[in-house]
């Protein structure tokens, strides 16, 4: 009996955070951000050196092969460092489709390729979870027409995996579509609406007459959300909390007013549960498969509460600096923001708990 | 408890909508920005020779010279609101008020009438980078030399530095007197050599903000007012001022009025939010919170129109106004979705990005003016006689 | 245009407010709840004079014909002394629907002696806002059978308002019936369930047809819940305040801590605007009827919510001893609980007020 | 991440079940109370010859003398939960590690036998009516006289003390020392005269404390447990123990399975609450808290296992555990609506009242032992490292 992590997995967290720390530190995300660039090469080819890509790849298709909870562990340190990378969508999201649902060809083509760092998919499943507008994808003769609105890491992709609107997905060349790009609060991630004109596109054959894989992709996508949420805010609580210590007024640090201290110490007790809510989370995806949904989408409904509370609440403890770009905490704060709409925002994210555990129908 | 404004009131408004009506077409946009805006003058000197502007300033500074009535005012307020025209102002809100009080005569000739004219714009040269809520810490010099004062140091938080001409500015002066006693309260230019304004990006991508350093800036001694080391007690005159405007209700209500739209026009799965009970429940909360303060506001009102002190009600008003605009904008990103992350001309973007933006602003109007937690010092001490925090000793922690 | 009370409101409440002051005081209140008295003679009595029984009746019978503001304001003295008094169901409630909806001999037979506090009415409408169980009335040849599970000021009352299934309200002696004492955790008011078995009743005609009085009826008691946990949580703030200046803890009064400060401000922040909107929402029953329906949700559901804020936050600032019986500080802690349960939980009510503005069919 | 327990515990596991469904029925039933209750001694005894109580206690103070196994101890106490039978005690969880950590040869020998075996029940004497929050200003004095101290005072929030053969009890020796150093803990019989117990009721209306009173209570000056004025460093091994226990996740856990029975079988209009969405997404909120606080736990236990302090996981668990019960408390509450507010053994009742008696009974639990505000503090200053409040020099406020 032993919840927590291992060896290993606490050297993986400690390397890419580290990586992360000295290669992507504010001002590398800055100047990314700047740039609209969320896939700077050096952060990439960096990333690809540890393995971050091929994370959740099998070892058959080059890549590590590893569970769902070191792939949750790369995207805290990721949200940690708020790196601009396309992590979620390609590298955690793309496979567990491909995997579950592709031909031995498709995985062949692209599951090396997005392991290496090579490609990069965009997924854009929102659609299945709740649609806007007339968004939707209509399949006819194999070929798409319609419009995909939320397509995470869509501008740096090479292909997309998109879903039809009986949930088969698809995989599209981006060559073969047009995209434009959203432009969301956090300029560390990117969002393409892809627009489908009779497009040739392959469908991911398991996906067909089972929903399995598409919700599968989907937990994948939250749990990552989730976890990059927490490290996200745990990046804004450290931040607070040293800031707490050195800023003075009142001829005190501001920590030693009880106003500041208890919002730390509500941060602190808000966020710290969150984190073995993410590790159990990302452990029951193998080994606790029949609470694996419910668990996705309360680490994904939870966090995106507890990381607003943080998010705000760290600012105020900055006071005027926080809500400057001096400090660069708005990197974090936008990327709260994003996790928590993504892939549903909450109150849809509960209602789907809801069913999964059988309380409606 | 008698909602209807009177006779006497009731044509007053009657005279504003005439105004509205025949001369509303003269007004500039509602919003808009620059130095150089002549049409804006030709409107404000309208709006004072109606009483619509300035109303209660001096004849001699001038304003229109009536007597201090918070109804008119207030109707002329919710008539200009309604009819969307640009409403008039008195140049600075903070500044002409504490003039009026405690400037000299010739200050007041000399800055009253251009400011409320809107020829000579203000900026408020108060916070500091250490000097945030423990404003009196503040650290800017200001040595007499001669018959000048000799500035030097840095302002913070300085909205509208980059097209102020003047600047009010809090300064020490007297660096061993304790420290609110050593501070003093100068006007100048803002082209006096030595001042360096660099604008200040906030979380929003915005300069709203600027930053004012301050190197052997030159400052005759006749432009301080009040006395040398009494600058916080002519400063606190005009917060009082300020703090008034933060947590408005009316603007709660447009905002809720707007949420409430969007419920019906937004649409998950072709069913419109207001369909979804969750939403509509937490929508109802808020519209608790909104009419209770629309209420707790019109209370005001009735005080201030007898001349009475609200208290405890008009304490709440910025702590509880910012929160509840702060979650609704919340509440709006959240009802959209993926949509609600949208920013910057994005397509599929709705209302121009607006709500993000606000639930980023409202953020710094939490903190600005008075942090939640000063203002929650302010209502236990001040409204509920709560005892202060014991002094401590400086250099114990 | 004046936001605020009448000399002669602020005078009545002064006067309901000091006369319950010295009357009934906390060791009268102890006193009654330990004796299971919801009604004490001396504290009926005394209120009779000052006019509160009748506040609401018409004067041609025999009442003083104020408005729903005046009520409130009572109600608010009550709840500010939690008094132990059936002021809700038979000195509001009743009144209005027997002016509402009863014939010209009901009314005069009731209204006079409900106004010279001689006669106590109960009133069971709960069933028309939500059933539980398997409550509920029909009617066959003018006699009713069922049960109505909760009648506010059931225990002292001499006859009972109730609503059939269809919702028309029906006068019933309280001899005609067999009624059992619901105890509740506050022992300053009854709720009574009343059995009727082909139990002969008065129908009041005008609720035949019409839906209005009930809802009328159902409005004016929310509304006086609401002003009496004004009142309630008001005297819990002025206690909580009262023993921070006073009780030392580290060499300090508790009061100087901005932890506890901060609770009492956050307590005066949530509740003073209520004030302002038990007075709008009382004014706009005459005034302004469009309006009141959707005003006494607010005003009900509203101070719900704050109501239990401020009973727990008071309580925790006076530590332990809020927790003990020592100050009393429970009788109006759970005064306000009923308050929030009776004639609507907050959840229902506010439904009811998405339906109020249309928002919902 | 491994929750598998291992071929060791798991036939440790499949012993304790044996054991269980062949001796449980000996077991008096789970909640009763009451000092002659021959049959909890008697189970109480057969436990420990098992190891199934006082597993750790040395054979020689009349214990298992079974190496600390965390585990083990968890599957022990999982277990007997399961199976509803009444668990063991180690007499009282406060006093008993002290005593083994500090107490004398003689006074493990005296005591620690009979307070397991359930023979000797205690209660503790710390709080004082002016000492809640402040606990070291406590102010019950005891003066030496011969080989006597001579303890004259009151303690406050007494639970059990009607029922107690003994107190530990906190009483000021050395009153001109600085507050922490001036304490002493002290052992003595609720026999000795001059003390009084008197009821303390709690706002549920049950009288689950006491207040003691002391009036020249005279108790061997060898009834010390450490040294004179070193009581409160005594007293903070007990109070770490005891802190441990507020907020068990497993409490939550069984009552949100309470509520969602609930809310499946109560009805509105006949249709049942779990079909109300506005309810069930409020208790999908409290769902995610809880899971959150359940693995937390799991964290904390892993941590036990290698004898690892937990830190934060550990310092937040009483403020996030008794907070999400009282919300718990107060959705039940909400649920039943009007059924609700009834109270002992009131017609139509649901589960005896017990949500009503939880809500208030939780906020004795944030108020007690360490409000939430101290553990606020506590988290900031020891979890995270932030000063502790400026000192106020007394009498200054």
């Amino acid at each position: 009996m032993e919840f927590g992590l291992t060896e290993e997995q606490r050297m993986l967290q400690e390397s890419v955070s580290g990586y992360l720390g000295s290669a992507c530190a504010l001002p590398r995300v800055r100047e990314a951000a700047d740039a609209n660039d969320t896939k700077p090469a050096d952060v990439w080819e960096g990333l690809a050196q540890l393995g971050v890509q091929g994370i959740v790849t099998p070892e058959n298709h080059g890549g590590v092969g590893l569970s769902m909870l070191e792939a949750a562990l790369i995207a805290e340190s990721l949200g940690g460092a708020a790196a601009p990378v396309p992590f979620v969508a390609s590298c955690v999201m793309a496979p567990v489709a491909l995997t579950q649902a592709g031909s031995a060809e498709q995985r062949e083509a692209w599951l090396p390729r997005i392991a290496s760092g090579e490609a990069v998919l965009g997924v854009g499943l929102t659609e299945q979870i709740g649609r806007r507008e007339s968004a939707g994808i209509a399949v006819d003769d194999g070929r798409l027409t319609g419009r995909a609105m939320f397509v995470l890491d869509g501008m740096d992709a090479d292909a997309f995996i998109v879903a039809d609107n009986d949930g088969a997905m698809h995989l599209v060349r981006a060559t073969d579509t047009e995209r434009r790009a959203l432009t969301t609060i956090d300029r560390t991630r990117s969002v393409a609406e892809v627009v489908f004109d009779s497009t040739p596109a392959q469908v991911l054959p398991g996906s067909v007459a089972d929903r399995e894989p598409l919700l599968a992709t989907i937990d994948a996508g939250r749990l990552m959300l989730a976890a990059d949420t927490l490290g996200a805010a745990q990046t804004m609580l450290d931040q607070a909390v040293a800031y707490a210590k050195e800023r003075r007024q009142f001829n005190r640090v501001i920590g030693s007013f009880q106003a500041v201290k208890h919002l730390c110490a509500e941060m602190a007790a808000a966020l710290e549960p969150c984190r073995s809510l993410v590790w159990y989370a990302a452990h029951a995806v193998r080994a606790v498969p029949e609470e694996s949904r419910l668990m996705a989408c309360h680490a994904k409904a939870h966090l995106s509460e507890v990381g607003r509370f943080v998010a705000r609440t760290a600012t105020e403890v900055h006071g005027g600096m926080g809500f400057t770009d001096l400090l660069g905490l708005h990197y974090w704060f936008k990327r709260i923001g994003f996790d928590r709409q993504l892939l549903g925002a909450p109150e849809i994210v509960r209602e789907e708990a809801a069913v999964a555990q059988g309380w409606i129908g | 408890m008698d909602l209807a404004y009177g006779e006497e009131y009731e044509t007053f408004r009657d005279e504003v909508r005439a105004f509205l009506a025949e001369r509303g077409k003269e007004a500039p946009p509602q919003f808009s920005r620059g130095k150089s805006d002549a049409k804006a003058r030709d409107w404000q000197r309208t709006l004072i020779e109606h009483g619509y502007a300035a109303r209660t300033i001096p004849k001699e500074y001038g304003g229109y010279g009536a007597e201090p009535d918070v109804l008119k005012a207030h109707i002329i307020a919710e008539e200009f609101a309604k009819a969307r025209v640009r409403a008039g102002h008195i140049g600075d809100d903070r500044l002409v008020p504490t003039l009026l009080e405690l400037g000299t005569e010739e200050q007041k000739r000399a800055y009253i009438p251009p400011t409320i004219r809107g020829e000579m714009r203000w900026c408020q040269g108060y916070s500091e980078p250490n000097s945030g809520s423990d404003l009196a810490s503040l650290s800017t010099r200001a040595e007499l030399d001669g018959d000048e004062f000799v500035i030097n140091g840095q302002k913070i938080w300085t909205s509208g530095a980059q097209h102020a001409d003047m600047m009010f500015c809090l300064v020490r002066t007297e660096p061993d007197a304790p420290k609110h006693q050593g501070i003093s309260y100068l006007l100048f230019s803002m082209d006096t050599p030595g001042i360096d304004v660099r604008p200040l990006v906030t979380m929003t991508g915005e300069a709203t903000f600027n930053e004012v350093f301050f190197t052997d800036v030159r400052v005759p001694a006749s432009q301080i007012v009040g006395r040398r080391g009494e600058g916080w007690y002519v400063a606190n005159a005009t917060l009082k001022h300020e703090r008034g405007g933060l947590g408005d209700p009316n603007q709660a209500e447009t905002r809720f009025l707007h949420i409430v739209d969007m419920m019906r026009n937004e649409t998950i799965d072709g069913l419109p939010l207001m369909e979804y009970p969750v939403y509509r429940d937490r929508l109802l909360k808020l519209q608790g919170q909104m009419l209770a303060m629309r209420f707790n506001g019109m209370r005001i009102l009735s005080h201030a129109i007898k001349g009475e002190e609200p208290g405890l009600p008009r304490w709440i008003v910025k702590l509880n106004g910012c929160e509840m605009n702060h979650q609704m904008a919340g509440m709006a990103v959240d009802l959209m979705g993926e949509l609600g992350v949208l920013y910057r001309g994005s397509p599929h973007i709705r209302d121009g990005g607006l709500w993000q933006q606000r639930y980023m602003l409202d953020l710094g109007l939490i903190i600005g003016g008075g942090t939640a937690q000063i203002q929650k010092n302010l209502i236990g001490e001040r409204a509920l006689g709560l005892p202060k925090e014991p002094k401590i000793p400086a250099g114990q922690s």
